[in-house]
Formats: structure tokens, sequence, C-alpha cells
């Protein structure tokens, strides 16, 4: 693949990072509108930047594409290396999309320290946008662990009444999760003569030992952020003081990066490890799936319960990768995408009634639908994605990560299919609960309708989910390639 | 011996520092300005004649021994003082206000002496024998215990003075213990020497150890590391601001040169000896600081204890030098631990900077909650102290994570991968109580909303102090190659 | 070392501290012993003494004998220099000339900061 | 019994000891202490003459020089400081020197 | 000298060499101190005199012929004195005190040269000896005055350890001065250097003396080895109206003639080392018969007297000083001076127009 005209690749991280700087520049306290505009043109144009990504994408080829490589410092070995291929592809655009969602979302809610709220949410996207491209560890290692800055500000200046405490949580769960990642990074970097490129790494013959404490140095950092059981703590506290805008890219993006990382580092660089301790993986990932749902299902926090099903969801996506076939790794990566429009979609509505009636508790709905029609369509809509309905994106990832499952062991495929079942009953009870019946109190009966930018944002998230459930094809096609080769080298041993 | 043989242009830095000070303390005595605007910028101006002085020489390419071998000019002295006196600079420049509210400016004597103190730094920097290494110390700490009780009428700061001098001597006689014990094993003051007669194996090495051991405790007091680390928190709280910042920047480059030289040049062949010890309270120092301040409310006590762990650091870097032996990592070693004290000096100016900022007439900033709030007053320094904070803590995409990265990777490149995981450990522990400033400037509510009053220059240093983080954390490039460069021209192995 | 040249100065100085103990013993001896509590007691202008003796006093006599410490080390610096004069040529001039100066600009400074003032 | 190096040494040795044990053990007087800081260079001083002498190398001597020189002006800054104390706190009693605890 | 030779012989051979070298020394020892004590019994009796005749009177005349035995009275009855011992005073120290300020104006003499070989100990650091044992006399005050725990004694302490170190410097740069012209520690060679040159080529020795080239430190010498001693017209220290005597007030019979002994002892030490460093020690001032005639211990004896005699002189014509004056006199104008003419002199000596070959 020849170098493209121009560096999209920076271009996608740049855009919005720089809006950022200037939306910070600019802020004013009293006029937080212009830095409402700013930061709607910046996340618009960091999403036209992604466009050039999708259009000129070759997906008959697994080599890392729109590749930018430039020495960077020079004494470390660390090199500016980005580039995508079939996997990384689609996480781009939308990290970008839901930015653009999430400056929406926060228009008129935010009214303290705007700037600094949309700023964040820029660089955040930015970061984030750098963590799916860069080919070099360390710079992957950086982006990872910058988003950690504007997210703690977001989290604990805009957040609940317990945001504090969750903030601090957050924050820590990660870094330490993240500094034995960067231990293993420059272990890898010794071992491979002083290189941090990650395709170098994913040649480099390692030791059965040295692969296993890689591995769980790897799993520490991933975990952490995925999350998966028993290091999911974190994430209830955070999604539920988070501001609206904070939940969404949490829920959308952020947990991505740690599957994500499985993908590009885990699997490929310790091969031999992860097949040895797949067995190990997939209990986990159970557990988050069977163990999680049932939590959810108790849940009287709207906010939490969609926490929680968070993290099943994502406990599917990590099962999906450890099948170590086409089926189990494609569905979690549509699950990774799906997710990623059907999260930040339920948070979304959350966030309209809260910041209605100021409670997210579900028993202080109930009848929702006879004030708010529209909104009601959308929440059903979002809770049956949710529960991986058919046709909606939800079950495109799930259906197939079952199927990967049933390929690889029958019980595990039943096991994981149960989920679908505790799914449906969380997230359906829960609609039954806040939306039907009659109308709880007279604060639900004086909840107004969706106004015109709430109506737009969600239509867009709907259009998205279905689009994603009906027609995927375009998702999973360009990954094929990816995924094959993926697994061909994940399937040969280094040892 | 005569003129020629002196080398004396090589020793111009510190002659033109001598002369101007000289100069600075007369027409200080002479001026009556309650505000002492003169010597201030005479201070400033001369600092900035010395840059200019030392980076032409960097750039030249400057190298050689002046007074026999008493002295010796190098690539990592040069770039050092460069730091040294951008340290003492950005110091006055933050302190002076601090000072004037303080009635410390009634005499000139914050400026004279941090110059004397710079003075004696540039001579440890550039010391090519025991004897210059202990007249710069001395220099450097007689100032040093003057400033720390220059405000006479606070008993506070008095009692840090008397506890740092009564230490700091003590570190003094266990060092000249050691000099003493080296001297008599080897025969010879110069550092050279010393190598020379440390690499006979013939000689008995039984004194030599013994000295090495003061040695090390001496050198390990003026550094502030752990065992020996207990006037570090009382020094740092009780001195005036700016002391305390000038105690947190220049000395460190200057210890840091001294360990080099000292165990290093001088005595590399028992690095078997010394190795461990450093290691030992590398360790002790990470946990012992990381973990005291996690306890500290005071701002500057933590950063006291902070100074502690990082010193760990640079430890760490200056024992992964040499292997069993062998000098493979040297350049690599040295060159990190260069990097981290210099990216440390940097941070700790801003961060005391904005101690500075915050303290008014009649009011200190020396609790962290006094920092609450300080989005809220004032978003730009709220997000200077941030990048700062963060910096300390390691986390990118600020430097203090490649100061981290490149100690580790000197580690782990000779295999110490348990020593690296160790420091990671207590990184994290150290990166809460970061994060809890960090906290309490975005997340609290502002107690006091006095407004914040500052100089334009102060101003203009804090913003760019503050900016550097990012930007030396986007391109760390050219600084590091800047030290390898220092490093690897300057020793030889 | 010609460390036996200076036996009769240790001797001279066993002397002198003979010489004065010898005086004192005499004078105890041969002198009247008739001690009395108003005679024992410490000299005051005619009142009872109501506080120990060793009170505060001026902080200028420290200055006089931390100066003295300075100066008088300086002294013992240019010992040497003095008298090696002939063999140090100008370079130990040069040295010296740079010592003083150092010494000079030290004394202005604590001219000027009233330090060797009295009132 | 003639004197050789070892007996310098050993002097050297207890003396140092002394003032280490002198700083650490006295909770009384910061006097004491300055004057144990003086004797700890003293001990120095020795060690330097002796191997001084016993090689036949001047260098050790200029540096005890030195050493004498600093010893001076270390007394001189630590009475200063001493002077200073007192006069804020009105107690040389290394005891009572406990604002700083953190 | 045979009889000193088999007498050195003899007695070796009585006792063994170590022993027998003690022996004689204390011999000599013996022999310059009670000169030095009956001159300054004497000195006592001298300065009433003089003063007496310089205040047209006559002075004492009454114990012995022209009072000559006065002393030796003064001595008996200061014998008989009780020696009082402050009940609240640091017994000890008290009893030290005087000896210290006695003893090292008579150690002082150990290297005094008295002749071209006369001396008792050569030594070739003799003028650092001398400055070093000098120096301890203010031990003897300051050690006074705070034994005695009185008030009075303490506050002279105080005032005469400050005069005492303060002129003390600028009596060290004199010396380091004179050491520079001569090049030599050694005070027999410090005279010897005096008596070459041009004029002591002509016979003229005097005009060779350091005095004259070095004149403005000979005075400021002499001044401040008033001050040194606490002479008159620099003796605030005991000064009656304000502090009685000082840190002498408590004490009394014996132990206060010991103070008394010292500063006349110290006085005598003091002029003597201004004869040897200034007025060419044991030479004579013209370098031919019938003055080489003369011993030289003689003429150290005259220009001693001489220095003595300026101080009783000064004693007898001028007023006090204030305490203020005495120190700014020391500090900002001796020192100073000093500090000058060290330059001066060691410029001097870079230039062809060196004298001190």
């Amino acid at each position: 693949m020849a170098q493209s005209s121009l560096p999209w690749l920076t271009l996608a991280i740049f855009t919005p990072i720089v809006f950022g700087l200037l939306v910070l520049a600019t802020g004013r306290e009293h006029n937080p509108n212009v830095s409402r505009v700013l930061a709607l043109i910046g996340s618009i144009a960091g999403l036209i930047v992604t466009i050039p990504l999708i259009a000129g994408f070759n997906a008959g080829t697994a080599d890392m594409q729109f590749v930018e490589n430039t020495a960077w410092v020079a004494q470390f070995g660390i090199y500016y290396h980005l580039g995508i291929d079939g996997i990384s592809l689609w996480l781009v655009p939308l990290t970008a999309f839901i930015t653009v969602i999430v400056v929406l979302a926060g228009w008129e809610v935010i009214t303290d320290r705007v700037a600094q709220y949309m700023g964040a949410f820029l660089f955040l996207s930015g970061l984030m946008i750098g963590v799916f491209v860069a080919l070099d560890g360390l710079l992957f290692y950086i982006f990872f662990e910058a988003t950690l800055i504007p997210m703690f500000i977001i989290v604990g200046v805009w957040g609940g009444p317990n945001r504090v405490y969750a903030a601090i949580k957050f924050f820590l769960y990660t870094f330490m999760g993240s500094l034995l990642m960067l231990v293993a990074f420059i272990y890898l970097w010794h071992a491979s003569g002083g290189s941090f490129d990650i395709q170098t790494w994913q040649k480099l013959p390692l030791g059965y030992t040295e692969q296993i404490l890689i591995f769980f140095a790897f799993l520490m950092a991933f975990a952490v952020k995925v999350p998966m059981w028993p290091v999911h703590t974190w994430l209830p506290d955070a999604h539920v003081e988070a501001p609206t805008g904070g939940s969404v890219v949490l829920a959308a993006i952020m947990l991505k990066l740690g599957a994500y990382g499985f993908l590009r580092l885990s699997l490929p660089i310790v091969p031999d490890a992860s097949h040895s301790l797949s067995g190990f993986m997939i209990v986990l990932s159970l557990i988050a799936v069977i163990y999680i749902g049932l939590v959810a299902l108790v849940q009287s926090d709207m906010k939490k319960l969609v926490a929680y099903s968070s993290v099943a969801h994502m406990g599917f996506v990590t099962l999906g990768f450890f099948m170590f076939n086409t089926a189990g790794t494609e569905g979690a990566i549509i699950q990774m995408i799906s997710h990623g429009f059907v999260s930040g979609a339920m948070f979304l509505c959350i966030g309209v009634l809260y910041d209605r009636m100021h409670s997210r508790q579900i028993a202080d709905y109930g009848g929702v639908v006879n004030v708010m029609p529209r909104f009601a369509v959308f929440f059903v809509l979002f809770s049956m994605a949710n529960s991986g309905l058919p046709a909606t994106s939800g079950f495109v990832g799930e259906f197939f990560v079952i199927l990967g499952a049933v390929e690889y062991n029958f019980w595990i495929g039943l096991l994981a299919a149960t989920a679908l079942i505790l799914g449906a009953s969380y997230s359906l009870w829960m609609v039954k609960r806040v939306i039907y019946g009659p109308i709880a109190n007279d604060h639900v009966r004086a909840l107004t309708d969706l106004n015109r930018r709430e109506f737009a944002i969600l239509a867009i998230m709907a259009i998205a989910v279905l689009y994603m459930g009906i027609y995927p094809a375009p998702f999973t096609d360009v990954m094929h390639v990816s995924v094959d080769a993926l697994l061909k080298h994940v399937a040969v041993s280094k040892l | 011996m005569d003129f020629a043989n002196l080398n004396l242009p090589l020793v111009l830095p510190e002659i033109l520092l001598l002369v101007l000070t000289s100069t600075i303390l007369l027409i200080d005595a002479f001026s009556k300005d309650e505000e002492r605007k003169l010597t201030h910028y005479l201070s400033l101006t001369t600092l900035a004649a010395l840059t200019w002085l030392s980076l032409s020489e960097l750039i030249s390419g400057v190298q050689g021994t002046a007074f026999g071998s008493l002295y010796v000019a190098d690539g990592i002295g040069h770039v050092l003082k460069v730091f040294s006196y951008i340290a003492v600079g950005v110091t006055l420049i933050y302190g002076r206000s601090y000072a004037h509210l303080r009635g410390m400016l009634r005499g000139g004597e914050l400026y004279v002496l941090s110059l004397l103190a710079l003075l004696g730094q540039m001579i440890m920097i550039s010391a090519g024998n025991m004897l210059t290494i202990y007249l710069g110390l001395e220099l450097m700490s007689l100032s040093f215990y003057a400033l720390v009780a220059l405000r006479r009428e606070h008993p506070v700061s008095t009692e840090a003075a008397m506890k740092y001098f009564v230490l700091g001597a003590l570190a003094s006689g266990f060092l000249l213990y050691g000099m003493s014990m080296i001297y008599g094993s080897t025969g010879t003051l110069t550092l050279d020497g010393i190598a020379r007669a440390v690499a006979d194996q013939n000689q008995d090495r039984m004194i030599m150890v013994f000295g090495l051991v003061f040695l090390v405790a001496g050198l390990a007091f003026k550094l502030g590391v752990v065992p020996f680390h207990m006037w570090v928190p009382d020094v740092y709280q009780g001195a005036p601001t700016p002391v305390t910042l000038l105690l947190g920047g220049g000395p460190k480059l200057a210890a840091f040169v001294i360990i080099l030289r000292l165990l290093v040049e001088g005595l590399g062949d028992l690095w078997a000896s010394w190795q461990p010890m450093l290691a030992i309270m590398a360790v002790a120092s990470l946990a012992i600081g990381n973990l005291a301040a996690i306890a500290q409310t005071s701002l500057k006590r933590m950063l006291a204890y902070s100074t502690i762990s990082h010193m760990g650091f640079v430890l760490l870097g200056l024992m992964s030098g040499i292997v069993d032996g062998n000098a493979a990592n040297a350049n690599n070693a040295y060159s990190s631990a260069m990097f981290y004290v210099v990216i440390y000096v940097l941070t700790t100016l801003g961060s005391f900077g904005i101690i500075m900022l915050l303290s008014r007439a009649g009011f200190e900033c020396d609790d962290i909650k006094d920092l609450a709030g300080l989005n809220r007053r004032n978003p730009w320094y709220a997000l200077i102290m941030l990048l700062l904070m963060f910096s300390l803590a390691g986390v990118p995409p600020t430097v203090g994570f490649y100061a981290k990265l490149s100690i580790l990777q000197s580690l782990v490149g000779i295999g110490h991968v348990g020593l690296a995981i160790t420091a990671v450990v207590f990184s994290l522990i150290g990166g809460y109580y970061y994060l809890r400033v960090v906290k309490t400037m975005y997340f609290d509510e502002p107690t006091d909303n006095s407004p914040i009053v500052a100089s334009i220059g102060f101003k203009s240093v804090l913003s760019v102090n503050g900016a550097l983080m990012l930007v030396l954390g986007v391109l760390p490039a050219p600084l590091m190659a800047l030290c390898v460069q220092a490093i690897s021209t300057s020793l030889k192995f | 070392m010609e460390l036996e040249s200076y036996l009769p100065v240790l001797l001279f100085i066993v002397m002198g501290c003979v010489v004065g103990f010898a005086l004192l013993f005499l004078g105890s001896t041969i002198g009247p012993n008739r001690p009395d509590a108003e005679k024992l007691s410490p000299y005051e202008c005619g009142f009872e003494a109501f506080e120990d003796a060793r009170m505060k006093f001026d902080v200028r006599y420290y200055l006089v004998a931390i100066l003295f410490i300075l100066f008088d080390l300086e002294i013992a610096f240019l010992f040497p220099w003095a008298m090696a004069n002939n063999q140090v040529g100008l370079l130990g001039f040069g040295t010296v000339m740079v010592f003083l100066a150092i010494l000079v600009v030290g004394f202005i400074y604590e001219w000027k900061k009233g330090a060797l003032d009295w009132e | 019994m003639t004197l050789t190096l070892g007996h310098f040494l050993v002097l050297g040795a207890i003396l140092f000891a002394i003032s280490i044990v002198g700083i650490f053990l006295n909770r009384k007087n910061i006097i004491v202490l300055l004057m144990a800081i003086e004797l700890m260079l003293l001990a120095v001083n020795m060690n330097f003459v002796a191997f001084s002498t016993w090689m036949g190398d001047i260098s050790g001597q200029v540096f005890v020089f030195f050493i004498l020189t600093v010893a001076a002006a270390e007394s001189a800054i630590g009475l200063a400081i001493l002077v200073v104390l007192f006069r804020n706190l009105n107690t040389i009693n290394v005891d009572e020197l406990d604002r700083l605890k953190g | 000298m045979s009889w000193t030779n088999s007498l050195q012989a003899w007695g070796t051979g009585l006792i063994g060499a170590g022993a027998w070298s003690v022996v004689w020394n204390l011999v000599l020892i013996v022999c310059i101190l009670l000169p030095v004590i009956i001159g300054v019994a004497y000195l006592t009796l001298w300065e009433r005199k003089m003063i007496g005749w310089m205040h047209v009177r006559v002075g004492p005349n009454r114990v012995g012929p022209l009072g000559l035995l006065q002393p030796f009275a003064d001595v008996l009855k200061l014998l008989t004195k009780e020696v009082i011992v402050p009940s609240s005073a640091n017994k000890v120290l008290y009893v030290i005190a005087p000896v210290m300020v006695l003893m090292p104006a008579l150690a002082g003499w150990a290297v005094i040269p008295f002749g071209p070989e006369t001396v008792l100990a050569n030594v070739n650091a003799g003028l650092l000896y001398v400055m070093a044992i000098t120096s301890l006399g203010v031990y003897g005050v300051i050690i006074a005055g705070w034994a005695s725990n009185s008030k009075y004694a303490f506050l002279g302490a105080l005032r005469a350890s400050a005069q005492m170190v303060s002129y003390e410097l600028a009596i060290g740069f004199v010396l380091v001065t004179v050491l520079l012209v001569s090049g030599s520690l050694n005070m027999s060679d410090i005279v010897l250097k005096q008596n070459a040159g041009w004029f002591a080529d002509k016979g003229l020795s005097f005009l060779s003396w350091n005095w004259l080239p070095l004149l403005p430190l000979f005075v400021i010498y002499v001044i401040s080895a008033v001050a040194e001693t606490n002479r008159h017209p620099f003796d605030v220290v005991e000064g009656e109206s304000e502090i009685v005597a000082g840190h002498m007030v408590e004490y009394s019979g014996m132990a206060f003639a010991l103070f008394f002994l010292g500063e006349y002892a110290n006085m005598i030490l003091l002029s003597c080392l201004a004869s040897v460093m200034f007025l060419g020690g044991w030479a004579s001032p013209l370098d031919f018969a019938p003055f080489t005639w003369i011993p030289g211990w003689v003429w150290l004896f005259f220009k001693t007297f001489f220095v003595v005699s300026l101080f009783v002189w000064f004693r007898a014509s001028f007023p006090r000083y204030r305490y203020d004056q005495i120190m700014r006199l020391g500090w900002k104008i001796f020192i100073p001076l000093t500090l000058v003419w060290l330059l001066v002199i060691a410029v001097w000596m870079q230039t062809p127009w060196n004298i001190w070959k």
C-alpha cells in the first residue's frame, strides 16, 4: 500500500487536539457558546478527516495502511509509527463520531466551565484515536495513559456527588495496570534489541515463561480497562458519577482500548501464552457475562445497570478473542463497535432522563411513555439492541461470538448463549419498569419530551444501530483479511 | 607552574560569576532600595551572561582540565551548569515578590547567597579532585545554611536552618572521613589518580571499601535519600519557599555529578561494593518517600518526600551503569539518570513556582488544601500545576514519563527487571498523592477567592515552565540527545 | 623534624603555669581565710544579685567573635605565602591578590552592613 | 612502643566516634552539637595528616588546611544560626526544636 | 665556652641525656624568668615614678632608697591578703583564669632572641608561636569573667575579649607584613634580616631596621599592643567609672596580683617583640665601635625599655577612649590600614626597587 497523499492518521489524531487547544484558549466563562460551537466544528472536522480512511481503505490486504513512520525519540528507539488495518479501521471513525455526539449531548446540559469540558473531550478523542492507530509500543502506551488525564478531569469536575472517589479510583486502577504493561514493553524493547515497534515484537521469538509473564503484564493493563471480572469494580463507580458525556465515551470507546490491546498486543506477541491461558481467560469472560449479567439484574440505578451490562458485553468481546477462530474474533470486533453505539445511546437516554429528573433510580420512574412518547421509542429500541435482539447491531456481534464459542466448545457456547437471556431480562425489565406502566409520580408527569437536539442525537444513534444490525457487511468485510492474518499468526507457535 | 598551565580560560564561568557576584555584593551593600531592583536585574543579567558563556562552550565542545587536575571542563559540566543557572534564575524570578513581602529583600543576601551557592555547585560540577569537591560542596552548603535562616524573625525557618546545618555538617564529616580513607588507601586526591589506584588489583581494598561506605553515606545525606533523608522534609517545609526551591534545584544536579565523578569515575572498579548500597538506598527511598508523602498535608512537605523518592530513581539510574564490571550500559544509564535529574529540577521549579504564586503577604500556601479550586480561580495556573504533577507522577504525555522510562529502560537493559517492577509499583503509589493535588485543584471548591497577582515576568516564566512539561513530553529527543552526548563525551569507558 | 627544639618551649609553658599556680598557692596559704556570706557574694552595687550573671548580652559581641574567627583565618592563610613569597613568584603574588581582593570585598560588605558599628 | 600509622588512625576513628555519639545522644544543648561537629572535622584532619606524613605526600596536609578554614566558616554560620534561633525560641535545647513535624 | 661544654658533659653523665636536657632547659628558663619577673616588679615602680614626674610629683619614695623596694612591699602586701573565691563562682575555672593570663605572657619569652646565638628555643616557627601563645591570654580574661559569675566581671570580660581579638587582627596583619619582608618565621632570622641592606652596609643599621620602611605598621603595632594589653587609654575594660575592674572585679589578693603580673609581663613581652621586629632586636644601631662592644641583650633591654616607656607615657597623657571609639579604631582604621600597607609592601616587593632581596 502506497503512502497516502496526506497524513490522514495524524490529522485524525491532531485535528481534535488542536481544536481542543483552541477551545481552551478562547474559552470564556461568560460566553460559553463560543466554546460550544468551536468544539462542534472541531469534532465534526475530526469526523470528516476520518472519512478518507474508510474511503481509501484496501480491504484486500492485511498490511498496515496509511502508514506514517518517522523517528521520534531516537535515543529511546521510539518512532512515530502509525497505521491501521481491518481491525482498527472502524474504531477510528467510531471515536470521532461519538465525540460529535458527546459534544452535542453536553450542549446545554453543561453550563459550568464549558470550554474545559469541551476541550477535554476533544483531547480525549484525539488521544483515543492515537491508541487505535499507534504501531509503536511506546506511542501506544503514551496515548493509552494520556487518555486518563482528561477522563479523570471529566469525571471529577462534572461528575455526581461521589465523583472524587470515582475519579481517583478510575485513575489509580488503570494507572496501576498500565505501569506493568510499561515494564513489559521495556522488556520487549530490550529483548528485541532496542525496538518499540509492535510489528517487530509480533515476530519476536520469546520463551514460554517470558510469554506468560508478559501476558499477565498486558492482562493487568487491558483487563482493568476492558474491564474484566474481577477488576471491573471501578467501572460502575465511574459510570454512575461521570456526566453523561463521560459515561458515553467511557462505555463506547475507552473500554475498547483494552479490548483492542488484546488483539494488537497480547495475542500476536505472546501467542503461546495466549493459547495456554485461553481457558483462564474464557472462564473470566464467562464469569463476566453470566455473573455480572446477574448483578445487573438486581441494580436499582439505571446507570449502574447499564454499566454492569457493559461489563457483561465486554465479556463477550474477550470471550470471542480467546476462541481463536474467525467467527469469534470478528464477532468480538463487531461487538466492540456495536457496543460503542448501543451503550453510548443507552447512557444518552439515561442522561436525558437525568437532566429532567436528577434521579437515576429506576424506582423513581414509571410510565414515561405517557409523557415522553418519542423518547420511549428510542429507549425501547436501544434496550433491545442492548439485549441483542436481531436486526439491531447488538445481535450481530453476540451471534458471531456464540457461533465461535460453539465451534470451539459446545458447552461454552451454551453458557454464552444464556447471556442473551440475561441481557434481555435486565434490559427489558428496566424498560418495563421505567417506560411502561402507570405514571409513577408527579415528577414523571411533569416530564417533557425530547427537544430537537436530543432527538437528533438519538436519531443518529438509532440509525447507526439499525444500519449495523441490518447490513453489517461494510463493517465485517474490511476485517476478514486482517483477522485471518492475525489468527494465522497466532496459530504459529513462537517457541 | 605558571599562568599558562593554569588554563584559566576554562574556568571562565566560575571566574566571571565570582567577579560579578562580588560586584553585586558591593553594589547591593551601597543600595538603599527596599525592593533591590538593581540587584535583581544584575543577578539575572549575570545568569544570562553565564548561560550564554556555558552554552557557547558547550557548542564549541570545550574540554580540558585546569589547575592541574583540580578542575575539569567537560560536556556534562556545561550542560548541568546551564540548567543550574536556569534553576537559580527562575527561582529568583519566582521568589521575588514572595521574598519582598516577607522582608527577605531588606538586604540583598538572597541574591548574593544564591549566586554563591551556584558558584559552589559549579565548582562541584567541574571538580576533578576530592579537594575541589569538598570546597564546592561547602561553599554551596554554607550559603544554603544562611539562606534557610534568611527570615531571621521566623522561628520555624531558623529551626529548619539549625537542623539543616547540623545534619549537613554531619554529612560533610562523613564525606570527609570517607575521603581521608580513600586518600590513605590510594595516596592521591585526584579522581583519575584514584581510578588508577583502584584499578590496580594489588592494592589492599579493605580501607578503600571502608572509606567508600562513609563516602556513600555522606553523598546520600547531601542527596537526601533514605536512610539519610531526615532533614529533607523539615528543611523543605521550614525554609522560605524560594530557598526551598533553590535547595531542590541546583544541588541535585551537583550531587548527581559528584556521585558520578566520585563513584563512577574515581571508584568505578569498586562497583561491586557501591552498587548494592545504591540499590538498597534507592529502593528504600522509593518506598519511604512515596509512602510518607501520602500522609502529608503540607504541600512543601509532600514535595520533600516526593524528592526523596525521585532521588531514589536517580540512584537506580546511577547504579545500573556497570554490570559485572562491564560498562556497556554505562552511557545509557548515566544519561538516563542525568535526564531524570534535569527533568526533575525543571518540574520542581514549576511546582514551587505555583506555591509562591499562591502565597501572599501574610499567607503561606503551605497546605494542599490551599490549592482548592484553583481551576476556578485561574484555569491556566491549574493546568500548569496539573501538568507538573502528572510529570512528577510520570504520566504521559508529560516529560516526567520519559524520565521514568529512561531509568526503567536502563534497569531492564541490565536485567534488573525486579528493581524495575519495584520502581513501577512505588511510582503507582506516588501517583496517588500527586493525583490528590490535582483533585484538590479541580474537584474542590475554592475556599479563598482572592485574586492571584504576579508580575509579568513571573507569569510568563511560569507559563513557559508549565508548557515545557508538555513540549518536552512531545519532543524529548533533543534534551535526551544532549544528555547522551554530554555523558558520552565526558566519561571515558 | 626538629621537634627537639620545641622541648624548651614546652618546658617554658609548663614553667609559666607552675609559676602561676605557685604564686596562687602561696597567696592562699599566707593570706588569711575568713570567709563570710557577704564577702563571698558577687559584687553588686549594694543589693543582692537577683539573677544569674550569665545573662543575654549584646549580639555584637557574637559578631565580633565570628568576624575574628574569619579574619584570623585569613591571616593564617597569609602566613605561608608571606614566608614563601620569594619562591612562589608572580603566580603566588597574583593568587594572594585575588584572595585579598575577596577579603576586601567581604570587609567592605560588613562595613556597609554596619557590622563594625558600635552605636 | 613506637607510633605507627595505625595508632593515628585509631585515634582518628575514636574522635570521630565520639563526635557521632555526641551528635546523636546529645539532647540538651546545641552548642555541644557544634562542638561535636568541630571534633568530627578534627578527627578527619588527624587522618589526613597521618596519611600524608606516612606517605610523604603533601596534598593531605593541604586538604587539612582547607578543612580548617571551612570549619571556621562553618562554626561562624553555626553560631549565627544559633543566635537567631535563641532569639526566636529562647532555648538552645535540642529537644525543643520540634516545630517541624509531619 | 668550655665551661658550659664540660657542664653539659657532666650533667649528661649524671642523669642521662634526656633528663639532663630537661634540667638544663629549666635552669635556662629560670634565668629568663627571674629577670622578667623582676622587670615586671620594677616596671610598676617605673610607671609610678614616670607618671609622677610627668605630673611633676615625686612618686613612691618611702620604701627603700628612692622607693626602690616599693615593688617588694607591694608583693608582700598582696601575698598576705585573702584570696576570695565567690560562692556562686565556678571554682576550678576561677582558679585557672589568672594562670591562663600569666602563663602566655611568660611562655612567649621562649623564642625571644637575646643575641645572635642567645635564644632558648631557636625554632623556625617562632613568630607563629608568639602569635599563638599570646592569643591564649584572651581565654584567661573570658574565663575569669565567666567563672566569677558576676555581671560586672562578665561584661568586662566580654568587652576585654572583644577588644583584644579586634586588635589581635591588626597585630596579625602587621606581623604578616613583617614576615613578608623577612621571609622567615624564625625570630633570629628576622633580626638578622633587618641588619642587612644599603644603610646597614654603610654602618647605619638603625636606618635599615623595619621601623622605617614599615613606619605606619610600627605605629599601629605599638598602639595595638597598648589596646591588646587593655592599657590606658584603651582600658575601658576596667574603667572604674563604669564596671569597676572588669573581669578582675571578684579577684583579690594573689589571684588579683596574677592578673596584674600578667598585664605587665605582657607589656614587656610585646615591647620586646616590637624591638625584635622593628627595632633590630639585639643589634646595635650603629654598626661600629664603640657601639658594637655593648652586648646584644643590653641593646635589646634598652629598646624594650624605650617601648615600655611609651606605654607609660600614653597612660599619663591621654584621656580614656569610649568603647565604640576603640572598636572603630581597631576595625575601621587599623585593619584597613594594615591591609593596605600589606598590599603596598607586597607590590613593592614585586618591583625592582625591592629593598628586601
